[in-house]
């Protein structure tokens, strides 16, 4: 056990029988992911998926690693314990539009704040699955469901927008219908230090069939959407002859020539925040790619060094110093 | 109020008294000085033998203002001395305690032992040369007041002066300003000879030998968690949010870094749990801590933490409910939260501790049953107890006898679901080769632990969760009596009522009643043996401070003899005597 | 399966018979066809006279594939028939229903009547010219099927026909293909006469005269919400987060905007249940329906509902727990939760549906509480209910009595805690002036509603609170007996345990057994007149689908009698038979 | 009681003593609070103020309109059914950094989103005030509280931020010491229509005395802050001799006369998102005043709406029709 073994993405199946309807995006994201812990080369035994309720959240069963399928909402609550207690594990964290940013939106931004290093892949596929189909927090503002007949009256959440709020080291966003796309962009998560959030377009071929086809179809994709690479410029397009860059506080079209160098690494959350609002702009592309990756110490460093210091400097504290304070008198 | 309360404290306890104490602090942060909502109290209770309450009924009682001594004076033993500032008893003063007669002249305080005394006015005297701002001056007067009671019952103030010293070590003048009235108040009682008589507790002479350390309730949790865990052979990690009255665990675990203690300070209590799930998924003891509101959103979680059958320790500090209640005050009502409080049929262990000290071995053993039977635990404590002090013979190291866990260690046909002899199950932690594996909130298949729909398995798996816990049964002892085995009356007290019960009891005793006390320190699975006890006794009473939860659940369990439920709701402890004469009348009833 | 289930039933309803459903969906959203999983069952029990369950043993079992085959033929009756598709019982078919052999073939059949029939051909030849795909045609076989059942119990395929003719409005293609298929199915029934003859059940010929409707439970409780709030002259609001079998409640109430009803799918739980208190204190009916898990996630905030005394209604659809457990199956583990899975001393009154035709009239009755007591109210409902159909005889308009809210009118003196002889609160809503005040989760005065620590005041408070619920007792009913007043068995049950109890007891009645049945609506507070009812029998069986929660509640308030509890925790309900077959165990140990 | 009264401050104190700590930043909110209710001119009797729980959380009992002192962190919540129920009235949530940010986050954040007419006022002390002295989110990394007697390890969130993120329509800060900008911003929000969130720096003088001091104090407040003001230049400074101005996506400093015009009204964040990064250079102010001001509807109107259209297309429900639909059969 002690030599390091080359994993294959099969070597990642557990022998549980994947349960999601034939067309669901879910596959590819499975696939996309076991791909990636084997080019990344982490051990089996240190990988754990912590999920919790929805279609996406029984992703762990698929898993031949640890894992667990909690509740609904909690999944990032779990994996920050599981991360702090042990550091040297690689946690992911698989959840839904439902499940990670309705009921579980507060441990979402949270863990995010607190930049605990935890990869979050979001399945967003803009309504709730596993219940059949109601509207989520991103579901658009006017879609019939099946709790909102009458159209939903619910602005929605960017997923990316409201990350960068809370703070996030490392934003991203790719689609299941892009594997070679999904997977570029998970294996630079897998090695980001610190939480990592990537929001996967995932097509609910039952519920929310086609939601995202207006930007991923294979014909208009390249039109629409805008992949944004660390370090190269801002070009799309099938002919890749469109470019984008900043003028002032906006972003604007131009040729592939002008186009600025897209550098998610800055300090400032500016320019990735201002990609999060091309959406009102339905002429634009949507930023697909990492938004923004930064550097800063993570919680589960942070709390461990503080439990080192403190220990250098007052020795281990043994049971017995722990009952036996200075303070203590004796009857003889 | 409270500082200087403690400073007594832990003179007394050097003396070798005795004690017991009860702070009972204003639930705002800082309610107006001088409102009646703004008393800050600290009552302790001293003597030569084993004492069990901070005393019900108080023989000197210290009234800083008129609202302190309006809300206070009725609780003090007849003929006992009060002890008044009426450099606070200003017209002002007594507006702000919503008095419009002055209690000291109106007859209210007749029955007593008044000694009134202008305590700002001698402690101005005493410092008028140190040239402080007056603010700074009257800030003193406390403990002037101290250095009084000291006198009063022969207490060294050494212990007093030496922590000045430390406390204000970067401010001389402070130090100086209030030894000087400690010393002042001290020597104001001894020339003034202001009472009659002094007081002289001497030191308990029977007390066993040993080591002894004075401990809060709260801080004997954290310790006993710390402990518990070392014992397992487990790292704790503590997810916790703060909420009253149990912060302070938190506070100070997170102090015991040391100790690899992690502690985590949450987003919410619901983060709080899960944290600790998750921790102990990956191999440490998870724990958490909060008191009732905070309890009742860790419930679903709680129920994920009983189908993965992991070990975890939720520490549960009870106060006034329902809703937020009565905060700052004492309750014993969440037992039935605790119990039930879960979707499903969801049993977890209840262990609930009595006094300060005992919190310590009952967070031991809620650390054991946890991880002996891997499962979540409630250990509750109460206001009462979080925040009293008593003095603690601390065990001898060899008495804490370890459990150590151990984790899975054959990875050939390992399944997650496989028991050993007391239904506990296999546990194997993330970073094991080998023993990759899921769990998981939904129902899973009894041997391979994979999700199962099946019906007959759902039986099987409600069954062997419930036959787990009450398998703790056979580790656990049936309680002692505190009396004879059989008589008239039975007393079966829980939690904090039992320093109340244990003295109202062993004072019916000694005047020749047939009365019992039974101390349940497990309230689920209930121990071995009970039946046979309640058997014994004509009445059975059950005094809470609830509307009659214990009552409620042993009546279900037992409905062979019948238990009374005797409650109080007022956000205060029983006193010894007011259970006393409660159980005198049940037993008039008999004869 | 479901939507041919659901023709039956309509069908089935409209020929006059009496009937109850039981859809039982596989967890997954579409487990793998084929596998046990992804077994999509549908029973359906009809007959001439009033039937209670959907039928313990099937006379009829139609196998669509071998996981079917396999994981329902012990559920036939003996004797029964089973309508095989041999067309999906290939190799690979078999695989995936995890057999080895093929069970139409070793013998595991034996006792039953085997019709085996290839389905999928006949339906592909029957629609052979229509010129659709593969995928197409083979849709259709559910209809193919359907039509012999129709043949086999003479019901009439029109309804059926004239639905398909407005579900396919749009694609005529499909009109065709399935009105072909359900005819070739009921010819070949008629052609071949594949059965040893034909059922007919005949119209129930004693059903009370008037209107009828099919209605499944939760849609009888939201529409009894919405008729509950119009009855309480106030508009009802309803927040919530979908859960199973929960979510069809809100899904069905967003439907009725022009019925004055407000929904909001919600953030969690928690919103969903703080919503509706917002909404209460404004002045409209508050409402909020979840499942176990999300009960759980309110607690906190029930108690917070409990102790500002607004009205609410909290539905509880329960399902298989602990944790996540059996979400698409049925349990009733959650009355203990409900009870008491609050921090506190926090009662709330609890009501519990038997059918969906009965959870109307609960719904109407928690409404009535709730305003009536200015208090929230739990509802239970559970999975078998949730999504079961019966024929339900529609209450005349007449006999529904409304119970019209009032608000607070007089602003002198206005105190929102002033109680009328009920014990009930002033309610006076933000817009009115000259009623302004505040509440909130700290404990109140008794008098002024402010905040209160006075210790007397929480015990007034408390006891108030505790006999505002029980006070409820005055206004519902002892529970009527279905049999003798005394005899030797007296079975006590509750919910959707109520069918297979009341079949099996008055078949023992049938067979001369003084066995007599007691179903409880209201199980907090628990109503007048059952100590006197349960002294008048020999022994009481409490049948519950958890592992006795009512018998644990009953025990304890009525220690002089015993109780029995039987439990069945499979995720599916008691058949009549098996409680017959415990009852006679029972009464055979009497003899 | 029908004629309009034009109210005074005073008119809005309740008869409850106000026990905040002497020289607790609330009282100065409360005032403010008060001179702008009078100044807007509203009816005592439509005004709500829903709270959680912690020292802030005690306002609505000091104040003579009608009021809930809820549970912990669901203000938000609560105060979302009050207004659904009843849009007529003017309904304030008064909440704290641990209250609303800590356990009530998500409701914040979904609250914004839907863009509920709630007028928000977070109190920001940087501390949890009532439970004596731990920190919160947004106490700052290394904070020494009884919760983290070596530091805190985790990192903050920026309640702006954080708001922009989940897509408020209007979002502003301002301070307890200056209750001339507390009231103007306060008069600015109640008027807005939808979910106004305020941030207001609220100086806790018992557990994290003077941690704005740095921003707040006399002395250095003018050079440390700027005001925002929608339409008027951005300038600062004591003798409002300094400027702010953009160049491309990062705002700099500039003379006076160079300032750029200040608009929150605008649809694209990202200006206002960029305001939010300035905390991360330590020499330039930090922005107080109206971030953003966008109209949108809200969600009690769209609710409202849908409720009025279906009743026009189906007519007003009965009771009958309720249960007497089409599929009803008689036996006669
Ligand atoms: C406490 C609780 N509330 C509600 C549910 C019901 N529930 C399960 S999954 C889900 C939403 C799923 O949506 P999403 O997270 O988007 O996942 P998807 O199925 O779309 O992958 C809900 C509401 C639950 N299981 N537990
Ligand atoms: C469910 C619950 N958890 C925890 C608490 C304890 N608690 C009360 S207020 C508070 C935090 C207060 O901080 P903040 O919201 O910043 O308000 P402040 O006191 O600083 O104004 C906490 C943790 C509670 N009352 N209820
Ligand atoms: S319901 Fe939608 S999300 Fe769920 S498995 Fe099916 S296609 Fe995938
Ligand atoms: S503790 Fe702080 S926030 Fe609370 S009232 Fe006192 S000064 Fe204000
Ligand atoms: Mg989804
Ligand atoms: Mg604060």
């Amino acid at each position: 056990m002690s030599e390091v073994q080359q994993l294959k993405a099969k070597d990642f199946k557990s022998d549980q029988e994947v349960r999601w309807c034939p067309g669901c995006g879910d596959y590819s994201i499975i696939s996309g992911v076991q791909k990636t812990l084997a080019e990344v080369g982490v051990k089996k035994e240190n990988v754990v998926f912590i999920s919790g309720i929805g279609c996406s959240s029984r992703f762990p069963y698929y898993m031949d690693t640890y894992g667990m399928h909690s509740i609904h909402g909690r999944a990032n609550a779990i994996a920050t314990g599981v991360k702090v207690a042990n550091p040297e594990l690689d946690v992911w964290v698989i959840t839904g539009d439902g499940d990670g940013l309705s009921i579980g939106g507060n441990h979402m931004i949270h863990s995010l704040r607190r930049n605990v290093g935890l990869k979050i892949i979001l399945f967003n596929n803009e309504i709730y699955g596993l219940t059949k189909g109601q509207y989520s927090p991103t579901s658009p503002q006017g879609l019939k469901t099946k709790t909102s007949p009458y159209g939903s009256v619910d602005a929605p959440f960017d997923p990316m927008q409201l990350a960068l709020g809370a703070g996030a080291t490392f934003v991203a966003r790719t689609m299941d219908v892009s594997p070679k796309h999904m997977k570029e962009v998970l294996a630079v998560a897998a090695r980001h230090k610190g939480a990592a959030f990537v929001e996967v377009w995932q097509n609910c071929v039952i519920f929310n069939n086609d939601t995202f086809k207006g930007w991923t179809e294979k014909a208009v994709r390249d039109e629409m959407t805008i992949s944004l690479v660390a370090g190269e410029p801002m070009i799309y397009g099938k002919e890749r002859d469109k470019g984008l860059k900043f003028d002032h506080t906006a972003i604007v079209k131009c040729s592939a020539d002008e186009a600025a160098v897209w550098d998610p690494t800055q300090e400032s959350m500016g320019q990735a925040f201002l990609m999060t609002q091309l959406d009102k702009d339905p002429s634009m592309p949507r930023p697909m790619g990492v938004l923004r990756q930064v550097t800063s110490p993570t919680l589960e460093e942070l709390v461990h060094d503080q439990v080192d210091e403190v220990t250098d400097k007052r020795g281990t504290g043994e049971l017995k110093d722990l009952l036996y304070t200075p303070d203590v008198w004796e009857v003889k | 109020m409270q500082l200087t309360g403690t400073q007594f404290t832990d003179t007394t306890a050097k003396v070798g008294n005795d004690l017991a104490t009860f702070p009972d602090f204003p639930a705002e942060i800082r309610a107006p000085a001088g409102s009646r909502a703004g008393v800050s109290g600290f009552q302790i209770h001293f003597s030569s033998h084993d004492i069990y309450t901070p005393g019900d009924a108080p023989s000197v009682l210290v009234a800083m203002n008129p609202a302190a001594l309006i809300t206070n004076y009725e609780d003090l033993q007849p003929g006992g001395i009060i002890l008044v500032n009426t450099g606070a008893f200003t017209a002002a003063d007594l507006k702000k305690a919503e008095l419009d007669v002055n209690p000291l002249t109106d007859g209210t305080l007749k029955g007593f032992r008044v000694i009134e005394e202008d305590i700002n006015q001698r402690t101005t005297e005493a410092l008028a040369d140190l040239g402080l701002g007056k603010k700074d001056v009257l800030r003193c007067k406390n403990f002037y007041t101290l250095g009084m009671v000291y006198w009063l019952y022969s207490r060294p103030m050494e212990p007093t002066l030496e922590w000045l010293q430390k406390k204000f070590a970067k401010k001389p003048e402070l130090i100086e300003a209030n030894s000087r009235a400690l010393k002042a108040g001290y020597n104001h009682g001894e020339l003034l000879r202001l009472f009659q008589g002094r007081y002289e507790v001497p030191k308990v002479e029977d007390a066993p030998k040993g080591h002894y350390r004075n401990i809060m309730g709260n801080e004997a949790v954290a310790i006993g968690l710390v402990a518990g865990a070392k014992l397992a052979n487990l790292k704790p990690f503590l997810g916790s949010y703060p909420i009253t009255p149990a912060t302070d665990i938190l506070q100070h675990m997170a102090l015991l870094k040391n100790y690899d203690v992690i502690t985590c300070q949450m987003e919410d209590e619901i983060a709080g749990i899960c944290t600790a799930i998750g921790a102990s998924f990956a191999g440490r003891l998870g724990m958490t801590t909060t008191s009732g509101p905070g309890l009742a959103l860790k419930t679903e979680a709680a129920g994920l933490a009983a189908i993965t059958e992991l070990p975890l320790v939720i520490v549960n500090v009870q106060r006034g409910g329902p809703s937020t209640g009565l905060p700052t005050k004492v309750e014993q009502s969440d037992l039935l939260q605790s119990m039930f409080g879960r979707n499903g049929d969801c049993p977890i262990p209840v262990v609930a501790c009595a006094t300060p000290s005992d919190a310590f071995d009952c967070a031991v053993e809620a650390c054991r049953i946890a991880t002996e039977y891997m499962t979540p635990v409630i250990l509750l404590s109460d206001n009462y107890i979080a925040n009293g002090t008593e003095p603690w013979k601390l065990p001898v190291m060899d008495e804490l006898k370890p459990f150590p866990m151990t984790f899975a260690t054959d990875p050939e046909g390992f399944s997650p679901y496989t028991r050993d002899e007391k239904l506990a199950r296999n546990w194997a932690k993330p970073g094991t080769p080998g023993f990759e594996h899921r769990i998981g909130g939904l129902e899973k298949d009894a041997v391979t632990g994979n999700v199962s729909y099946v019906p007959e398995n759902h039986q099987v798996m409600t069954e062997t969760r419930e036959a787990k816990v009450m398998g703790i049964r056979e580790s656990i002892p049936t309680p002692p009596l505190n009396g004879e085995a059989t008589g008239d009356l039975l007393v079966v007290a829980w939690g904090s009522t039992f320093g109340a019960t244990r003295a109202a009891v062993e004072r019916l005793q000694k005047e020749g009643v047939k009365a019992t006390h039974l101390h349940m320190r497990h309230l689920w699975p209930l121990p071995h043996g009970l039946l046979e006890i309640f058997k014994g006794f004509k009445r059975i009473i059950v005094p809470e401070m609830n509307r009659g939860q214990l009552a409620w659940v042993l009546q279900s369990r037992y409905p062979e003899v019948r238990f009374e439920s005797y409650d109080k709701v007022k956000g205060k402890p029983f006193q010894a005597r007011e259970l006393k004469a409660h159980f005198e009348t049940i037993l008039e009833e008999m004869s």
